[in-house]
């Protein structure tokens, strides 16, 4: 048992290959078995990464990163993986997302196309992978591993409109991961490492010669990141192709921009922090204004959408600026409160997809458009209002599910009270007020500003759309076909919804954790100790 | 050397690309596959260039940096290849099946530009 | 024996390339050699090939000796043809042989030898009719041409094959 | 001039010679052949040239290899023997495959320059006349 | 301690009470309502319970941790004003319970309703018990939502819908702004704690940020309170039942606006903006609705333009910055709710029993409902000021207060005239409404016949209208201490002199009473024959519909404009949004060596060597790039040459690799672009035909050229920028790099001598790991994206080549059908078959010595998986699969799995995942034997790999097997299987 | 490009000299015989014409590895050069039949 606990850290990643591999072995008839299995791999991750998440949160803040030497190399030159409160969060939040986007799935979608469960585990592959590893071209071999499932993810279940989405999410995507080879090569010939610590350790000391082509390899590093994180002007492919994708399948890709957001986070606060020498702060105004536009980007798609998917989808892109700008902010404040806000914004976004499969399920394709245009005549008929027509009509369980179901949603993405979107969007902008992050004068306070009216807005559109959307779908009685739900398909989206409400519950305690978070981040070298307890042995290849 | 196999990522990543903003799947597909050898290249001289010195290690010789090449760029460029060549796989059926589904071998699905 | 060795020959022939691959004739090199000859037989058998049989070994060598004076005596020709296009004397041009081996085996390895040869090159051929259709870069006099295929190639190797 | 390795130095004369011929007669024999692709004026007549190189030019040059690997290691060196096999055995292959292609593509198009150039007149209009009858059928 | 539980109480018991009646079946009226009402009446009570701490003038306040890092802790505070408010949230919320128990329709889904009231009571509650200014508007949005819920509770109606969604649009917004300018207020103070905020008054009145985040607090409780220019959702409101609509805008939803401003009144009255914002404002409604009112048809609508107006002047007292203002505004406020509720609740009486609120066809109703008639007199009477009732006292309390100078400008000059236009208006509706509906000639063709409604019914509005009386009558002995304790919590020390007597001699603001009240008599007098008329709306403003105006901006802003700004500045478009990646990726380049300065890139070219320049490589490369140009340009319509070409390239690359001591990688390379050119071939089948003759006959468009040139010149840019990137890179120094643990360990701990092997196997296999599997991925999406694909209709016949032999051979009677191909085939068949096990055999060469030599379990395993493929070729596809069995999918499995278990094998020895082991074997005649756990781990790459990729071609080429060949059935007699 | 240091005189050895003039003209040749066969590549006219280009160019290739191998006294060319004789036909082949079917595998 000592043992496992030893290896606990790599099972996020060496369980679902085990399970995604033997489920290959298994004829594609026996599907119930393999739902079973996947289900199963799926609860042991969550537990597992609720065991890592106390793990890493152990007493003192900083003491308690864990990394795991892979092959028994020592580090840098083995890859490693590491464990901190980060990472820990991320790992969480993934197994809560897959297991409620497989549990949905069981109502029909894994019934869609052929290895869906294995696609899937291969996608927490790679997945956990990115979350956990310490090496730069490891995290490449991840994103590879998550892109490609999330390929065969967003195709699965076919027809024209996945595809033609899934081939914008592809090629856009391939583009991307060419950009981070090259980044990652050049960033290896001018530094001799690809281990992220190794690096942090390195940067402070290149020359002015190495150093610019770090950089410029960071850069375009940069860019690669930012496509996954979704940033305008390099996100256009998102919406359709989360739109497109089955419900499940965008249910756990919104935690797909969170990897992109995850690795600008980790690398600009290890690589790029105040003892980066010269290199410090490197890319911050770029995050922060093209945060900023991408909110702006997303709130004016958010508006201007007309299906309840791609709605979801510009709310990703909205969260996705938000986290960016928060992240170009660059206090520790503000990290808090993004962490927080990243949470609640995956868990609300997920939730949302899930939703919006049902909904549109029981619903006649054009009312969408009919929701605005039904806006812009507006109504002259109050005549109609008497007494005897006044009468609600019997709203079966599954609409009342359903319609609370997209209040909640609406709620949380609007960032309105009660539930915890209010709150995250609150603690974002607290942080960012904070004097101690911007300063009072200067540009800085206009950009301080113009990014929480950015925040305001943001919420403010998402309310208006879902407003429009909601009632069309909810009130009209052009809309009267109750769509068939399933059990699962309720309890998967009830997972998530309730899990808002216990993070507005618990917003206290969970606010505390994200700031003992952003602390460790902000001051990496308790990462820097964990990965190379020699203190960057590189130096010398012996040790 | 070293300016050869410049220009020869220039050359390579300049076709690729340009193929890469075409309108029709194939050419994209092209570029694609030009693209991924230049980035190989690209990789593998970031181990910078020397000939004769395959990391190999012999009885007796050296296993030294500075007599043999950078093993560690190649690792790298052996995945991408691998990396690569599934992507184009993938990429291949893909247009494939929009080809099938809409008629069209444009990247759109419908025919936009030329 | 048959059973074991479903394909002598194709197993003689992995067993040479394993050792000289290796470049080693070290026991562990054999025994490995033997082992993949087993297999690759197996894997003919797999694809229902029957092996050919092989007489005459003196033939083949004699063949083979000839092969290797015509393909040089035609590499110095064509090479002339190139070099120096006035030089040629006859015309390109397709033509068709009448042939009598009808063994699979026996008309590879005279399409090789044929392809092989700088100057003709095997085009196609018909097992209905017994036509070949080859292509020669100089032809001059057709009947030179099917009599050096005929009396040179064919006759030795219906010899071997069949 | 270039760099070679410094190890040819122990190389005794003859074996040094003998490499450098071959060496230089395989190349030799694999240009003219190529250059035979360029200038000879039909494809039927081009497919002749890169033979040179396949068979004598290869040869030469992988017999300079043998020779030179054998006097360096002191070993015999003959694994090139299989690259020679090998290549007589697929190239050849590839060859027919593309000879017979390029005169169907030849006979289709008529082009008068191929015996049987044509023949496939009746064939094609025996297509057309059945993808018009399924195209109606389908219609109706 | 029992003070903060009584607290709680207050604040959970509504929410609570909530979730228990949502759950109730939806036809347990009774219960709903019982239950709501028992949850109204304890929070009256328990208000009620605070009267005595309260005329202390203690501040009750409690707090719970929430979120204390960020300044957010859930703080519950009672004060004067607030439990003045809450009080009147708690009584007249009890009192609608009881009238909608009567109102609403037994078919109506009631406990929907209580649901949403209570929880809507219990966000009031919230609002106003708020101890934290963020924690406000957290409540003061839930209001808006549940108000939101409440209007469109009715939702099948089209008005109720819109109604609603005006309102919470509004109010919304509104709200946001709130939370923006909160958050300055909180940001100037450096807390959001109510207490800390009202003791700051001086610092934020002084502060930068002081005028922006009044602008914004305004902006929320004008909305809110439906003042002018935000007053047009109000009316719209009106769809919703009438207890929402007696509850909601008399004594909650739109007080909570005024209530704000009274709140922050110490912090943000006194200045210039505040007065001319809050007053300007005020006065506006306060004229505007009143106009309105009086011109209405609707019964609700007049009250609403009433409430509007009221509002009005509750807002425009608490602009006027005087302590005197508040008092009267709170006074007001006060009074407001009591008349206007019973007046809702009249006008829905009124509703139910004649089924109509048209004032056109009201009439004479005294006559049937006298009881209800009286009431309703009385409460208008209120409306209108009329001595000796509530209304009248705080009117006067108002005139008295506009005589008084505040800011010298024209502005206050007219202000006593024009609040006594507004209040002559306000007589006129008020007559309006009274002698409208109950006198005159009995009604005609009322829905239902008029009788009084059940006593039950009428009871909340004869409490009401009692306490309008008592207060009319006795201020002092009434409402006299309440309205101190509530005056005295805001204003604190600068609590003026006022007096609530009904008598103060004659002066000015009498003097403007009777005025008002004459003049509004003959105002009704004037109009009443226009009114009669039946025109729907006011004179002037008729066709300034404030909703109209709102839907258009609203469409416009939130539609139009949103989808051309998405259009502009986004795209759905792919070639875009490469040019951009590709465009931003350059730009991040240069501009970061831009800023670092560029120097040492040019050094690097200063010292341009061409020392080891290699004639024969330059060679070799200036034909690949050649190659690499030409299948860019020749991609679009030779797709054959290109494909060609693009080997050529691939080839250069190959050798490059072998020319630079990189073996691995030259092998792979040329094995993967051997199996590349077959995949792309079988994919070139599914593909339209393009010809150029055909597609390039129409003239190029200017801007597809302009287009072209554009991507030409950043193609050229991105090459040359790599080119020059990786040159001054590569002719940098080599940095101290990890590689040479590599070097050194390889042999003595990896047990192999090819060094990159042992970096994929053991260093880094963890990487190699995670590279099968995005192989497995891709060849399972393969797969799966195959066994739906459905080609184009122009290509599921078979190909022409194909027809044309065919009936090449069909036309032949000395040829069989299919005979073409047969004799096509017939000899490289023999040789391919012949090269399986030839093949297979270098395949398990490349796998066994890449541990010490070039090869390894990659490279054997596309050597394998094209010996598969070439049989495949050789022969077709069914021949062979009667023959050989590859089942690919479970090959990747068993090598997925190999590889993953040899990985934890290491578990079993305590070591960490992948870590290797080898040993020699001594075997009696073999010798020493190398066994290391990394060859099992390059047998599970090897076996993975044959899968994968055999499953990707296979897969491809089974379409054509599927899809329906017309003469496939000619071809019966095949030969393609022998001859 | 770095080669191994060369010694600083270099007594004259003409058989060294020789091969090493003989290895830079054949790479020479083949290089230009790569010219050649890809000018075929590149200007066809034919499909058939590009794909006899190709192939030559395979060939000369391999060859090229072959003098190369030989240049630099080492064998670590041959596992390439062995797979182009073996494998680098199959791409013809494959194209060969795409241009005679219309279809690589049937
Ligand atoms: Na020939
Ligand atoms: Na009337």
């Amino acid at each position: 048992m000592t043992v496992l606990a030893d290896h606990l850290i790599i099972l996020p990643i060496v369980l679902p290959l085990l399970a995604g591999a033997f489920l290959l072995l298994l004829d594609d008839r026996r599907r119930p078995v393999k739902a079973a299995l996947t289900i199963l791999v799926a609860i042991a991750l969550l537990v597992i990464a609720v065991t890592l998440l106390f793990r890493a949160s152990g007493s003192t803040a900083l003491a308690e990163t864990v990394s795991y030497r892979l092959g028994d190399w020592p580090a840098p030159f083995g890859i490693v993986l590491v464990l901190d409160r980060l990472s820990a969060v991320m790992l969480v939040l993934t197994s809560i997302l897959a297991l409620a986007a497989l549990v949905f799935s069981l109502a029909r979608w894994h019934r869609a196309g052929p290895h869906f469960h294995t696609l899937f585990l291969f996608l927490l592959v790679g997945l956990n992978g990115a979350f956990l590893t310490g090496d730069l071209f490891n995290l490449f071999v991840f994103f590879e591993v998550l892109l490609a499932a999330s390929y065969g993810l967003v195709l699965h279940g076919m027809g024209v409109v996945r595809v033609k989405a899934g081939l914008h999410y592809i090629v856009v995507n391939l583009a991307a991961s060419t950009l981070f080879l090259i980044g990652v090569s050049l960033i290896y010939g001018v530094t001799g490492t690809l281990n992220m610590a190794d690096l942090a350790t390195r940067i402070p000391g290149l020359n002015d010669t190495d150093r610019m082509f770090m950089e410029a390899g960071a850069a375009i590093l940069g860019v690669a990141f930012l496509v996954k994180a979704g940033m305008w002007p390099l996100s256009f492919w998102l919406p359709t192709a989360y739109a497109a994708a089955s419900a499940p399948v965008a249910a756990i890709f919104s935690i797909m921009t969170k990897v992109g957001v995850y690795i600008i986070l980790r690398l600009s606060l290890l690589l790029f922090g105040p003892g980066a020498g010269e290199s410090a702060h490197f890319g911050s105004e770029v995050l922060l204004y093209g945060g900023m536009a991408t909110i702006a980007f997303g709130l004016v798609g958010v508006l201007a959408t007309q299906t309840m998917s791609r709605l979801a989808g510009y709310s990703v892109l909205v969260s996705s600026g938000t986290l960016l700008a928060a992240i170009g902010v660059g206090n520790a404040a503000a990290t808090s409160g993004a962490l927080f806000y990243l949470v609640n914004s995956t868990l609300a976004v997920a939730a949302f997809f899930l939703l919006t499969e049902l909904v549109e399920r029981g619903r006649d394709p054009g009312a969408d458009v009919l929701a605005v245009t039904m806006e812009a005549f507006g109504y002259t008929d109050e005549d109609d209002i008497t007494e005897e027509v006044e009468v609600g009509e019997r709203i079966p369980t599954i609409l009342a599910f359903l319609g609370g179901s997209f209040v909640a949603c609406a709620l949380l993405l609007a960032g309105l009270p009660p539930l915890s979107g209010f709150l995250a969007k609150f603690a974002l902008m607290s942080a960012i007020m904070d004097p101690a992050g911007f300063g009072t004068g200067g540009p800085q306070f206009v950009v301080t500003w113009v990014l929480i009216a950015l925040l305001i807005l943001s919420g403010l559109s998402a309310m208006l759309a879902m407003t429009r959307i909601g009632i069309q779908t909810f009130w009209s009685p052009l809309e009267i076909a109750v769509p068939g739900v399933r059990g699962v398909e309720v309890v998967a989206v009830s997972f998530l919804l309730l899990l808002c409400v216990a993070l507005t519950m618990a917003a206290g305690p969970v606010l505390d954790f994200m700031e003992d978070t952003a602390m460790s981040l902000h001051a990496p070298a308790a990462y820097i100790d964990s990965v190379l307890p020699n203190g960057g042995a590189s130096r010398g290849a012996t040790p | 050397m070293e300016i050869i196999i410049a220009v020869a990522i220039g050359v390579l990543t300049g076709s690729g690309l340009w193929l890469l903003l075409r309108p029709r799947t194939f050419q994209v597909i092209i570029g694609l596959a030009l693209i991924s050898y230049a980035t190989n290249l690209f990789i593998f001289g970031m181990g910078r260039l020397r000939s004769n010195a395959p990391p190999i290690l012999e009885p007796g010789g050296s296993s030294d940096l500075a007599t043999l090449a950078d093993p560690l760029p190649q690792a790298l460029v052996l995945t991408a290849i691998v990396i690569s060549f599934a992507m184009t796989a993938l990429f291949l059926v893909v247009l494939l099946a929009s080809r099938g589904l809409t008629g069209t071998d444009h990247v759109d699905g419908r025919e936009t530009d030329l | 024996m048959r059973r074991i060795l479903p394909h002598p020959l194709m197993s003689l022939a992995i067993f040479v390339m394993w050792l000289l691959l290796n470049q080693s004739v070290s026991p562990a090199a054999l025994t490995f050699a033997a082992v993949l000859a087993l297999g690759g037989g197996w894997m003919m058998t797999t694809l229902e090939q029957t092996g050919p049989r092989i007489r005459r070994p003196w033939t083949i060598i004699k063949l083979a000796g000839i092969i290797f004076i015509d393909i040089v005596h035609s590499n110095i020709a064509v090479a002339k043809i190139i070099l120096r296009p006035s030089s040629r004397r006859g015309a390109p041009g397709f033509m068709a042989v009448p042939l009598d081996i009808r063994n699979p085996y026996g008309l590879a390895t005279l399409a090789i030898v044929i392809t092989s040869t700088p100057g003709t090159i095997w085009t196609n051929f018909s097992y209905s009719s017994g036509m070949l259709l080859i292509h020669v870069l100089d032809l001059q006099e057709e009947q030179l041409w099917i009599d050096t295929i005929k009396n040179r190639y064919e006759r030795r190797l219906m010899e071997i094959f069949e | 001039m270039i760099d070679i390795d410094l190890a040819l130095k122990d190389l005794p004369a003859w074996a040094a010679y003998l490499t450098a011929a071959m060496v230089f007669i395989g190349a030799l024999l694999s240009l003219i052949g190529a250059i035979g692709l360029v200038r000879l004026k039909s494809f039927y007549e081009r497919v002749h040239a890169p033979t040179l190189g396949a068979t004598l030019g290869t040869g030469f040059i992988l017999v300079a290899s043998m020779i030179c690997f054998t006097v360096l290691r002191g070993r015999l060196s003959v694994h090139e023997i299989l690259i020679a096999v090998f290549l007589t055995i697929t190239t050849p292959v590839a060859m027919m495959l593309l000879v017979r292609a390029a005169l169907y593509r030849d006979r289709v198009e008529n082009n008068r320059e191929v015996p049987g150039a044509g023949k496939y007149k009746k064939a094609e209009a025996a297509v057309r006349s059945q993808a018009g009858e399924s195209e109606t059928a389908d219609r109706t | 301690m029992w003070d903060e539980a009584r607290l709680f109480l207050l604040i959970c018991l509504p929410f609570l009470g909530s979730v228990v009646v949502a759950s109730l079946p939806r036809d347990a009226r009774d219960a709903a309502c019982l239950l709501t009402g028992l949850v109204a009446l304890t929070c009256t009570l328990v208000i009620a319970s605070f009267y005595s701490t309260m005329s202390e003038g203690t501040v009750v306040s409690t707090t719970i941790e929430w979120l204390p890092t960020i300044g957010l802790n859930f703080i519950l505070r009672l004060d004067g004003f607030a439990w003045i408010m809450a009080g009147l949230v708690g009584l007249i919320g009890f009192l609608v319970v009881v009238y909608a128990r009567y109102y609403m329709s037994p078919e109506d889904p009631v406990p929907r309703f209580f649901s949403f009231f209570l929880s809507f009571f219990g966000a009031m509650l919230g609002v106003v018990l708020s101890g934290n200014l963020i924690q406000m508007v957290f409540f003061w949005e839930l209001t808006s939502l549940f108000s939101f819920l409440l209007i469109g509770y009715w939702s099948h109606n089209p008005g109720a819908r819109e109604g609603a969604r005006m309102a919470l649009t509004v109010t919304g917004i509104g709200g946001l702004c709130l939370l923006a300018g909160v958050l300055i207020l909180g940001h100037i103070v450096g807390s959001y704690d109510l207490d800390k905020v009202l003791a700051a008054g001086d610092k934020i009145r002084s502060d930068s940020l002081y005028r922006p985040a009044l602008v914004l607090i305004l902006l929320g409780a004008l909305t809110k309170s439906a003042q002018f220019p935000f007053h047009f959702w109000l009316p719209h409101a009106m769809a919703a039942p009438t207890p929402v609509s007696a509850y909601l805008h008399s004594a909650t939803m739109v007080k909570v606006g005024v209530f704000l401003m009274a709140r922050l009144w110490p912090v943000l009255a006194g200045t210039e903006p505040w007065f001319w914002i809050v007053g300007g404002a005020g006065v506006c409604t306060l004229l505007l609705g009143a106009y309105i009112a009086i011109f209405q048809q609707d019964l609700k609508g007049l009250l609403a333009y009433s409430t509007i107006s009221h509002l009005g002047l509750i807002t425009l007292m608490l602009g006027l910055g005087s302590p005197l203002g508040v008092v009267a505004a709170v006074f007001h406020l006060l009074n407001h709710a009591i008349f206007k509720a019973s007046l809702f609740m009249a006008a829905g009486i009124i509703d139910h029993e004649t089924g109509s609120r048209d004032l056109r066809r009201l009439s004479g109703l005294i006559r049937y409902m006298p009881i209800t008639a009286t009431l309703a007199m009385v409460a208008g009477a209120a409306m209108a000021g009329v001595p000796l009732l509530n209304g009248f006292l705080s009117k006067e309390m108002f005139f008295a207060e506009t005589i008084v100078e505040h800011v010298d400008s024209v502005f206050d000059e007219a202000l006593p005239f024009l609040a006594v236009v507004a209040s002559m208006f306000s007589v006129a509706y008020s007559l309006r409404f009274i002698l409208g509906v109950f006198f005159g000639p009995p009604p005609v063709g009322l829905p239902r016949k008029p009788h009084e409604p059940p006593h039950w019914m009428r009871f909340p509005m004869e409490f009401l209208v009692l306490l309008c009386l008592l207060i009319g009558i006795f201020p002092t002995f009434t409402i006299g201490p309440i309205l101190h304790i509530g005056v005295s919590a805001i204003l604190g020390d600068r609590l003026p002199y006022y007096s609530l007597a009904i008598w103060h001699g004659f002066n000015y603001p009498l003097l403007m009473s009777i005025i008002a009240m004459i003049g509004g008599i003959l105002v009704y007098l004037l109009l009443r024959g226009y009114l009669a008329q039946g025109e729907e709306g006011p004179p002037l403003l008729r066709g300034l519909k404030g909703q109209r105006i709102f839907e258009r901006i609203m469409v416009t802003v939130s539609w139009k404009w949103a989808r051309q700004l998405e259009a502009l500045f986004g795209t759905r478009r792919l070639q875009p949004q490469l040019r951009l990646l590709v465009f931003m990726a350059l730009a991040a380049a240069t501009l970061t060596l831009y800023f670092d300065g560029f120097g040492p890139l040019w050094l690097s070219f200063a010292g341009l060597d061409l020392h080891g320049f290699d004639t024969a490589f330059a060679l070799m490369w200036l034909v690949g790039i050649c190659c690499a140009v030409g299948a860019a340009s020749e991609a679009k319509y030779h797709r054959l040459a290109a494909l060609a070409m693009l080997g050529g390239a691939g080839l250069a690359t190959c050798i490059t690799f072998v020319w630079l001591s990189a073996p691995d990688l030259a092998l792979t390379q040329l094995l993967v672009e051997i199996v590349t050119t077959v995949l792309l071939l079988l994919g070139l089948r599914w593909m339209p035909k393009r010809i150029k003759e055909v597609d390039a006959l129409t003239p190029v468009p200017l801007n597809v050229r302009a287009r072209r040139a554009w991507d030409l010149v950043v193609a050229i840019a991105a090459g040359t920028g790599i080119a020059m990137l990786s040159y001054a890179v590569m002719t940098q120094p080599m940095p101290d790099s990890i590689s040479s643990f590599f070097l050194e360990r390889a042999y003595s701990e990896g047990g192999g001598t090819n060094v990159v092997n042992v970096i994929l196997v053991d260093f880094r296999g963890f990487d190699t790991l995670g590279e099968i599997t995005v192989l497995a991925i891709v060849a399972l999406t393969v797969f799966a994206l195959l066994r739906r694909f459905r080609p184009a209709p122009e290509s599921m016949a078979m190909p022409e080549q194909q027809q044309l032999q065919i009936a090449y051979d069909d036309a032949h009677p000395d040829r069989n059908v299919g005979q073409t191909v047969a004799e096509y085939m017939a000899i490289p068949r023999l040789i391919m078959l012949w090269l399986f096990p030839v093949i297979a055999v270098v395949a398990v060469y490349l796998l066994m010595r890449g541990h010490d030599l070039p090869g390894g379990g990659f490279a054997a395993g596309v050597a394998m998986s094209i010996s598969f493929i070439l049989q495949y070729m050789a022969s077709d596809t069914r021949w062979v699969e009667d023959r050989l069995r590859i089942l690919p999918v479970r090959w990747m499995g068993i090598g997925l799995l190999a590889a993953t278990c040899t990985g934890l094998g290491a578990w079993l020895f305590d070591y960490p995942f992948l870590t290797s082991h080898f040993q020699y074997l001594e075997l009696p005649v073999l010798g020493k034997i190398p066994m290391a756990s990394a060859l099992l781990f390059d047998l599970g790459v090897y076996s993975l790999v044959v899968g994968a990729t055999v499953l990707m071609l296979i897969a491809i080429a089974h379409q054509s097997i599927r899809t329906p060949k017309l003469p496939r059935k000619k071809l019966a007699a095949s030969t393609t299987g022998g001859q | 490009m770095r080669f191994l240091p060369l010694p600083p005189a270099r007594p004259l050895d003409m058989p060294f000299l020789v091969l090493d003039w003989s290895l830079f003209i054949a790479q020479l040749f083949l290089g230009l015989a790569m010219a050649c066969a890809a000018y075929r590549l590149i200007f066809g006219p034919r499909a058939q014409d590009r794909i006899l280009g190709l192939d030559t160019f395979y060939v000369n290739a391999m060859l090229l590895l072959l003098t190369y191998g030989i240049r630099i006294a080492s064998a670590t060319y041959f596992e390439v050069a062995l797979i182009i004789a073996l494998l680098g036909f199959v791409g013809t082949a494959a194209l060969s039949k795409f241009l005679m079917r219309g279809e690589v595998i049937e």
